[in-house]
């Protein structure tokens, strides 16, 4: 697939979008059905897809493996920073009414950061998930 | 339509009938199949069916997705919705991990296929050790 | 559906199972929707017929694609799969009716979400006001289960290659 | 508010957070510092939780600040504060030895995703155990069950990974038949809230839902804790899992299965349910009955020691699930005892074997000859460890048998105290085989012990003089049980 020039370009072009899409669903979520999961299942595809038109070393420059994998970590931790957080300002764990002086508000920021989080955990789980299984060939095979 | 009773009979309980059918599906392609992967496929049919038996039930008939306007009344039912979420995530999850889990065993004995393994592992392998 | 999973069972070629499992997701996805779970039914269609289908052709890819041999002998199986399906129909005719708003899960809990969602937290989207905040201990939980799927995965098929290397080099 | 009243949600979250902690720095010295430090504090919040509880009655902690049927509470009571204890413990134990023992197991760049793992797998348990809410149950039982089978997997042998990959299939349709249970019980109620559908239920008992549900649990439960029939995944796992797995996942995660049954038995079906409506008890005592004979005969006759013992733990699971068919609250302390009990001891006794296979590269009959004389200290400790499996009084095992004993009494069934002494001797025999080998048999030529760290002797003694501590002083495990079972059987409902 690497030398179709047409699925080149309009790979190019459509990714934007994509993540465009991605980042609608992501916050979106509150209004609309989305949400931080969907949205990091999203940009992962975009990663996927660009690494099967490009290949595996074309999407690892974009983004190493090093960064993939610390972003697996990055997601839980916010999201349990997000709890601690509550946690510091005189609440329970993951209690968002405390985050901002306005209760509401707090649910909304603590909702927002928790969302983050996700997403982020998850896009980084699944574009690790790809490189494991794409960079063993069947060469490998016993 | 909306009747407090709902639907009579047997036609009530249909969503149910479904998800027991596939139920029972996934669960025979689970136990009765030999090839790892098709077991792994059987294992999330299996775990779909559940995800039925969790949302059907909080239909409304007449109802809506439960995001909220002033232009509906009636909802339905949120929780399930959110457990299944979970689910469907954990569900994945396993997936992945099963999937890890074939390749190496396919690297390390050359076949999916259970019978094959049980049978390299009666044979020589038990002798060596 | 259903005759989409019987000819799933039956087949052998795996690619076509797998396929078959993308579509088989797709129409459950849709049957959601007439559910009204808008929020399960985009991840199912994403998740169950997106990701899983291409972590099966991932592992295909690696593996190979014909189930070897029929089934064995099925009479087993078929007993624990009924017996269970059996259980499971006793139970299910006590449940409530579809679409009885008498039921208690429309009754308990689900109410106070649906009245008090947007005082508290003014977000209109139920699903995510008690996936991110009322029940948002589930969610890390889930969070983690991928976390841990994605450290499981590393650590199961990395090993292999790094051995494999020094063994090659030694 | 003070640090102590968040002690519950810190009990899981420390362990949770750490393990993301261990994957960001990569370095397996820092990894298992931290590990090591989140398995400390959690049991130092474990046993601060248990004198709370102790002090002032079961602690309630709403998560988030959502009052209990809306958003998930933690709950703590005498039983989980037991298994919040068991679990730190064995886990902060195991850790200091995995160290040595990974080292000669696993292969360096998995270093670091071990204790990433180990981490989750406590994180999951813990979770089970402290959660108030069924579906939180799930999702911790997930974490747990994910870890674990990738932490099996990281063995050294190929049969690992098919063992790992049996563990997942029946681990996930145990997991699901749980699912649906909990889906069914939710539809019947309307909460999941475990206290709030203890009271709930009361208004839908004995109807077929409710049935059907008891029977998913049971199964669903039964095929995680390697009950008799549905055992086949267990004595895989454990043999061809690192051995400092099989020593946690030994102590803790079958125990913590059982801790589920408990909780869904008499906190939301209710005793009467239980064993009143369907014929449980008779059930429950056939099983454990065959589980404890067939399961150690079968231990027998292996030949590897981390198999033979791994029958014998299935067999041991016969005993607990026999305390709890009495249905009486001298057979539940009995059964929540030798939770206690059988976990040291065969935490102890993998760690053992640990420790010979990091020395001579191998545990099975033929490689440990004249062990005895090659290690004398070890072998003297699986000897001890294996009288307290047998039941001898001094150990912990004995402490157990003596409460079953008396339970099967108070109800007259001599015919039982018979089978359980017999079921004793089947024990003495497997034991034996290793005693023979290791005591009267010259030690092979070819095999030269290599010296052992002090890192994974020191934890290995601290368990064994557990057990023998717990057979000799029985108030720290006597006492929380015998709390423990009549709040199962008076205040839950």
């Amino acid at each position: 697939m690497k030398n179709d020039l047409v699925l080149r370009v309009v790979a190019k072009l459509l990714m934007p979008y994509i993540l465009l899409f991605a980042l609608y669903v992501q916050f979106h979520g509150e209004l609309g059905p989305g949400g931080g999961f969907q949205a990091g299942v999203i940009i992962a595809a975009t990663m996927v897809f660009y690494g099967l038109i490009y290949g595996l070393p074309a999407v690892q420059k974009v983004m190493p493996e090093p960064l993939v994998e610390s972003m697996m970590a990055v997601g839980v931790l916010i999201y349990g920073g997000v709890g601690v957080a509550g946690l510091l300002l005189g609440g329970n764990y993951l209690d968002y009414f405390v985050l901002s002086r306005d209760s509401v508000h707090g649910q909304e920021r603590g909702i927002f950061w928790v969302e983050v989080g996700v997403a982020i955990t998850v896009s980084g789980v699944m574009m690790k998930i790809f490189y494991m299984f794409a960079a063993r060939r069947k060469g490998d095979l016993s | 339509m909306n009747g407090p009773a709902g639907l009579p009979g047997v036609l009530g309980h249909f969503s149910y009938f479904v998800t027991i059918f596939l139920l029972v599906a996934g669960l025979f392609i689970v136990i009765a199949r030999g090839n790892l992967i098709k077991k792994l496929v059987g294992l999330g049919i299996f775990q779909t069916s559940v995800y039925l038996l969790y949302i059907a039930p909080g239909k409304l008939i007449g109802g809506t997705a439960p995001i909220l306007s002033d232009a509906f009344k009636v909802y339905s039912n949120p929780i399930p919705h959110v457990l299944i979420l979970t689910a469907i995530v954990v569900g994945v999850a396993t997936l992945a991990l099963g999937l890890a889990l074939v390749v190496r065993i396919r690297e390390a004995y050359g076949t999916i296929e259970e019978d094959d393994i049980l049978l390299q592992e009666t044979g020589p392998a038990s002798a060596a050790d | 559906m259903a005759v989409v999973v019987v000819v799933l069972g039956r087949s052998r070629n795996l690619f076509s199972v797998v396929v078959l499992g993308g579509v088989y997701s797709f129409l459950m996805a849709t049957v959601l929707v007439a559910m009204d779970a808008v929020d399960v039914a985009m991840t199912e269609a994403s998740v169950g017929a997106g990701l899983s289908t291409v972590l099966f052709l991932g592992a295909l890819y690696l593996c190979d694609s014909e189930e070897a041999k029929p089934i064995r002998n099925p009479a087993l199986p078929a007993a624990v799969s009924l017996a269970v399906g059996a259980v499971l129909i006793y139970g299910a005719m006590g449940l409530p009716v579809f679409d009885d708003v008498q039921a208690p899960i429309h009754q308990h809990v689900a109410p106070y979400y649906l009245q008090n969602v947007l005082k508290e937290t003014n977000v209109p989207n139920v699903v995510t006001a008690v996936l991110a905040s009322y029940r948002g201990y589930d969610t890390l939980g889930e969070t983690t289960v991928v976390f841990t799927a994605g450290a499981g995965v590393v650590a199961l098929l990395r090993q292999r290659r790094r051995t494999k290397d020094k063994e090659g080099k030694s | 508010m003070s640090v102590a009243t968040h002690l519950p949600a810190l009990q899981v979250v420390l362990p949770l957070l750490a393990a993301p902690l261990t994957v960001l720095l990569r370095r397996p010295g820092l990894a298992f510092l931290v590990a090591v430090a989140a398995s400390w504090c959690a049991l130092a919040i474990a046993l601060a939780l248990a004198f709370q509880v102790h002090g002032s009655g079961v602690i309630s902690y709403p998560i988030g600040n959502w009052p209990p049927p809306i958003g998930i509470e933690y709950r703590v009571d005498a039983l989980s504060s037991a298994m919040l204890v068991l679990v730190a413990g064995i886990a902060s134990v195991v850790l200091p030895f995995a160290r040595g023992s990974i080292e000669r197991e696993i292969p360096a760049p998995q270093h670091y995703l071990f204790y990433t793992m180990f981490l989750l797998c406590m994180t999951g348990l813990l979770g089970i155990s402290i959660t108030g809410d069924a579906f939180n149950i799930f999702v911790f039982l997930e974490i747990s069950s994910l870890s674990t089978y990738v932490l099996i997997a990281l063995g050294r042998d190929r049969r690992a990974l098919v063992a790992a990959y049996q563990y997942l299939i029946m681990g996930t349709i145990g997991a699901t038949f749980i699912v649906i249970a909990i889906g069914l019980l939710y539809l019947m109620t309307g909460t999941l809230n475990l206290a709030d559908m203890g009271r709930r239920i009361a208004a839908v008992n004995g109807t077929r839902p409710v049935l059907a549900a008891l029977a998913f649990l049971t199964v669903g439960v039964s095929l995680k804790l390697a009950l008799f029939p549905l055992h086949q995944w267990l004595p895989n796992a454990y043999a061809y899992a690192p051995t400092a797995v099989s020593a946690f996942i030994a102590a803790t995660a079958t125990k913590v299965a059982v801790y589920v049954l408990l909780r869904f038995y008499f906190g939301v079906f209710g005793e009467a349910q239980v064993f009143g409506r369907l014929p449980m008890e008779q059930m429950m005592l056939a099983l454990a009955l065959a589980g404890m004979f067939v399961a150690s005969t079968i231990a027998v006759f292996q030949t590897d020691l981390k198999r033979l013992f791994a029958y014998s733990s299935v067999g041991q699971i016969g005993y607990i699930v026999l305390g709890l068919s009495f249905d009486s609250a001298t057979g539940l302390t009995a059964s929540i005892v030798h939770l206690f009990n059988h976990g040291v001891t065969k935490g102890a006794i993998f760690m053992l074997l640990g420790i010979v296979v990091a020395s001579i590269g191998g545990a099975t009959l033929t490689r440990v000859h004249g062990l005895g004389r090659l290690m004398p200290w070890t072998s003297a400790g699986i000897v001890l460890a294996g009288l307290s499996l047998i039941g001898v009084p001094g150990t912990a095992g004995f402490v157990t048998k003596w409460y079953l004993v008396l339970a099967a009494l108070e109800q007259g069934q001599w015919w039982l105290v018979f089978l359980i002494v017999a079921s004793s001797l089947v024990s003495l025999m497997y034991v034996w085989r290793f005693v023979e080998v290791a005591y009267f048999r010259e030690p092979r030529k070819d095999i030269v012990p290599a010296a052992v760290p002090r890192s994974m002797a020191v934890p290995t003694a601290v368990l064994l003089v557990a057990v023998v501590l717990f057979g000799l002083d029985t108030t720290f495990t006597v006492d929380p049980a015998i709390r423990a079972a009549e709040m199962l059987l008076g205040g839950a409902r």
